[in-house]
């Protein structure tokens, strides 16, 4: 199969962000995103239950230069604030249209 | 009914043992765990319950006798927080931050715990109607909500006043704004007001559009408005299968508080005695508080039972918005393993007791 | 009883007033939020409860009567999609998938909105009968079954025929697949046949063995085979507390359509008329079709509320797999954000008093 | 109540009904699902409501009783799973990990099956006061639990002991101990012992620990220690509900075994007629067994009843520590596809037949 | 640790199709695969309540060579129909065997 | 925006080890996870419903040593016993200091 290199930014987070979150990386330029349940550790504790907030996972597929500047808002706007980890990786993907 | 009567029917209620069995649960490392939304179901019906039985109750009394009860609420939400913070900080030695949100938790209140109070209140209820069918005093059968039933239940202060759901709203809010107030002032540190979320006006909204107040003042308002026709329609979901509910609930609660057990050594001793005390004092604060706001014993019992209850829905997910500082580990695991068994075990009967005393009944 | 009294008593009722207030939390973005399995649960309750409830009462009554309602229900579902359909192209200008997928969501049925029907039904009676005793027509203390408390319901048309539950599965098959029928013979495009997923038998077999269907056929069936015996031993658990769990139901259904209200915009005006004013066009057919075949005047107000109804279990499943280019937006938004809170809040009154005008009672 | 009347009021209960609509509907490919987590929550309810109820009838009936039937209740938890692993290995060719863990599901007890047996004999009872109503033998309205309505279902034999529930979790346990010393002396392999998990001892605390055992012993210690009063507070909850919430968790379980179905084929016709065969000899041997230790007919039934159920909760969750080497496919397939549905669909009114015969009544 | 290489394949699509698309997975050639529960959005629209239908992410571990018949297949027979998403990286595993 | 390089590891195994295999995870070094509630086929057959039990989903980034232990440590330990597989990614992330 023919495939193309794409980014994949993977964000974890605290849940209540998910809305918030979601918009402003569609507004980056994003085509779309994939949201799911998760919980863990690190830094701020453990957040995994009710009481102490789970976590969302966040993943988007997106050209470079998006995925530098939803980098750039995750740094400024939610890693000094909220636990928040982030990654990035490449992937071969189908269809390029679909994600510019 | 004496103090030991008392203790023991609290004791050995269903709800008490299904929360000890929760605990053990986790001592032994059973496998048994709640799915995990069924906590959150649980939740939402017994903030639902409660507040349509109050809403319904408020619209077949008089409001008159509102106000004073409802001033003394407030002052307990505001005072409450502020001894808190001062003995954390002067004799607990924490930090602002931490002290301030183990204040917002003492000072705000326990729906589960409030919900406990009813069932027991409930129970004694059930407790006097049949001694007095046997003493003769009423005829057997009397049913459960006759007036001679009432009466009975008249003369041994049993009886709470309808509002006391509104109370349990009332008392939700303030505290939660206090402390963070308090912790403003205290750090000299505007920041907060700067960050990303958590200005007051935030803060405010966040605790009044939070689950916990809109489900308990939304319900308050929906059995208000729809009256004894709307509760006849709900009461055999809301009301009736209340304490078996109840008593799943607490079986979850103590799973719960069960696995923050192991937190203990890492919140210090002196945590734990203040969990314990806090809310003796706390509770009889509300009492006397109820009894010059001239409520029913009962209701002076429940309102020390609020007073008492350390907050575990609202005063969590505030403090996370606004003082992100604060370590969780401590808030949650003082108001959760310590205050919340303490009440639900020895807090009721012993709030129950203090109470006949001070009304001398 | 009147039209400002039967919208009163609709409105005021909990469950009503809980919708309200979950449009309400997400108005003021609140946290509030129901587990992401509670409202599949919710629903499986409610289908299974309606299901049983019917196959019993169909068990105890006389199905001779049933063919020409049977017939008018049928009507009603061929014809109110094609005039959907229409006025859709027509007037709304609107593609033939988009038209096609939002006509068989209104010739298609919603059962909660019939269950609500059925709870407003209830509480009309509960008032008919509290009038009548305290005008002395009948003994304090009749019980809501007794003979002479059914004569009442019946002089005022209050009791429905008990297969109004099989009406409703009857309702929501046909208008999905005449509104298939018409986007192929329109586009005259048969590539819908060859592509992957959704030849007509197909989509058939999808719309029988569909989830809401099978609850409502197979229970109907468990209940009218397991008869007075059976539903007697269920009855607690599907019966006595449903108006409760419909009341928790209508709260999440509330925090949806709240959560859609966002989407008005983008759908237009032309859709908001189309789902206030098809609903009502769609009742009184339904009360007139209702009368023709001979029904009560309640069974009537039924199958005018059916016929209001728009479906969002069963069209919008059905809709995915057969017409993949209509865009959910049109049709999930105008059933669930308008014609849903239009029937629950105003419609049923509305019906109920067209309904007794028609039948001059 | 002959053999064919029983076998008709089990078939037409709406709980067995909807087992069989459960099977059907993944039979049509439905896209009917449970939410992940329901199950686990209705299984919950389900032991607790057992284990209440079973508290609360030892806590009001006399213990001298009881340890007769507890000594045959571990008999057969003993020797059933000998039997079966014998003529699993020679009759059935299975290995000696998957014949062990076959005879462990089988030596072990359902919770579910015992549940419908409960309804069932519940459901006798009302057919029996009905007929005696209907005979004239006693007064029309006589309540369920009145003294003469007892003498009904004393005369018939339909009376079981109050410490069934303790009984049904009493063998739960030994046949799965049985199970895996059978397997370790047939393999001479120690290694287990040596591996990661699964050392005797492990075993058996994974299983005293284990949810089904958990919370079946701990409520009926709940509801023997809160007794009379107690079970009135939670009744309207865990018992007048019960057999509706068990219609549910019997569609589900209908459902689960639809999709197990198609593994019939994989393993093959032995363990069909084993799963079929074996629940037949050891409910007999349940019966005569219950008759020797001086049990009611009920009792013995149920007794039977137990003896003739699979596990499919507590053995399922030890084999996969103690047995990894054997197969779920075996012991799932066998125990939930096969046996789970004899038992309920044509065990239970076969057994409360034979032991008619047996008891002579 | 001594790795060897593989590709791993992520799909994301609508939750109906999770037996089907596993079924044919597996006889692809691969030996495994794990699902979860996400939801989302893309040039669908949002996937993400019980009334839009949800999605489901599947990812498996497989030769280079399956990999490719899997994203054929995806091309081929939901990409142009369903809501769906596909990408492929490279990832290091231990034990070969449970994947040839 | 400037990232760093470090290891991912991702763990799938049976969801009744998720305590203890976190424990060990962050005993060996890790400063955090994230799980997630997954299901799936392979080797010891279905694991997809609450009868034969389900996954977890376990990711933890840490610095490539770290990441060389909790391999062995799962090759060691979990691997031989339990229904298990493990893969492991280079991915950049943003602030190193969160993972050593
Ligand atoms: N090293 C890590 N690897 C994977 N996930 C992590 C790691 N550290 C933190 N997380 C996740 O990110 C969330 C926030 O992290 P933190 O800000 O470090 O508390 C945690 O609750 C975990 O779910
Ligand atoms: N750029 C993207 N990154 C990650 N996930 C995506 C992306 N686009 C779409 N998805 C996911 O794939 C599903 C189907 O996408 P689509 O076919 O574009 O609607 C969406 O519901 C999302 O869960
Ligand atoms: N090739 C694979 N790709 C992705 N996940 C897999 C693969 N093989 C197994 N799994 C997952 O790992 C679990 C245990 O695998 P196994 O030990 O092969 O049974 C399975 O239940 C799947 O969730
Ligand atoms: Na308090
Ligand atoms: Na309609
Ligand atoms: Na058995």
């Amino acid at each position: 199969m023919k495939t193309s290199e794409m980014k994949l930014v993977v964000i974890i987070t605290e849940d209540e962000l998910e809305p918030r979150l979601t918009k402003e990386i569609l507004a980056l330029g994003a085509r779309g995103y994939t949201a799911s349940r998760v919980r863990g550790e690190g830094w701020h504790g453990a957040r995994k239950s009710e009481w102490e907030g789970e976590n969302v996972r966040i993943e988007t597929i997106v050209p470079e230069p998006i995925a530098n500047s939803i980098l750039a808002h995750i740094a400024d706007r939610y890693l000094p604030h909220y636990a928040t980890v982030v990654y990035m990786q490449t992937v071969s993907i189908l269809r390029v249209e679909k994600f510019t | 009914m004496n103090a030991t009567q008392a203790m023991f029917l609290s004791l050995l209620s269903p709800m008490v043992l299904a929360f000890i069995l929760g605990v053990i649960a986790t001592r032994v490392k059973s496998d048994l765990k709640f799915p995990e939304d069924l906590y959150t179901a649980l939740t939402i019906y017994l903030l639902v319950a409660i507040g349509l039985k109050g809403g319904y109750k408020l619209s077949i009394s008089h409001l008159s006798d509102f106000w004073r009860p409802g001033l003394a609420t407030i002052a307990l939400g505001v005072i409450i927080p502020i001894v808190s913070y001062y003995i954390l900080r002067q004799l607990g030695k924490f930090n602002v931050w931490n002290a301030a949100a183990i204040a917002a938790h003492y000072g705000s209140v326990s729906a589960v715990t409030f919900g406990e109070a009813i069932a027991f209140h409930d129970t004694l209820k059930e407790e006097a109607l049949r001694a007095a069918i046997e003493a003769g005093a009423v005829a057997a059968g009397t049913a459960a909500d006759a007036p001679a039933a009432l009466a009975v239940y008249q003369a041994q202060g049993l009886n709470y006043e309808g509002f006391m759901p509104s109370l349990l709203t009332i008392m939700e809010v303030p505290a939660i704004l206090v402390a963070i107030i308090i912790a403003r002032l205290q750090s000299r540190e505007d920041s907060l007001d700067a960050g990303e979320g958590g200005t007051m006006g935030e803060v405010l909204r966040e605790l009044l559009a939070g689950k916990s107040t809109l489900l308990l003042i939304g319900f308050l308002i929906v059995g208000y408005v729809s009256g004894k026709r709307g509760w006849d329609q709900v009461a055999p979901w809301f009301d009736t299968p209340f304490r078996g509910v109840l008593t799943l609930f607490l079986l979850e609660a103590g799973l719960v508080t069960g696995r923050r057990l192991e937190d203990l050594k890492k919140v210090g001793p002196f945590l734990v005695v203040f969990g314990i005390l806090m809310p003796i004092v706390s509770a009889v604060a509300g009492i006397f508080a109820g009894q010059l706001a001239g409520m029913t014993m009962a209701g002076a019992t429940v309102l020390g039972v609020l007073a008492a209850s350390a907050s575990y829905i609202a005063a969590p997910a505030a403090c996370r918005v606004a003082l992100p500082k604060a370590s969780p580990t401590y808030y949650l695991t003082a108001s959760l393993a310590i205050t919340f068994p303490f009440n639900i075990i020895v807090g009721l009967p012993l709030y129950h007791f203090i109470a006949t005393r001070v009304y001398g009944l």
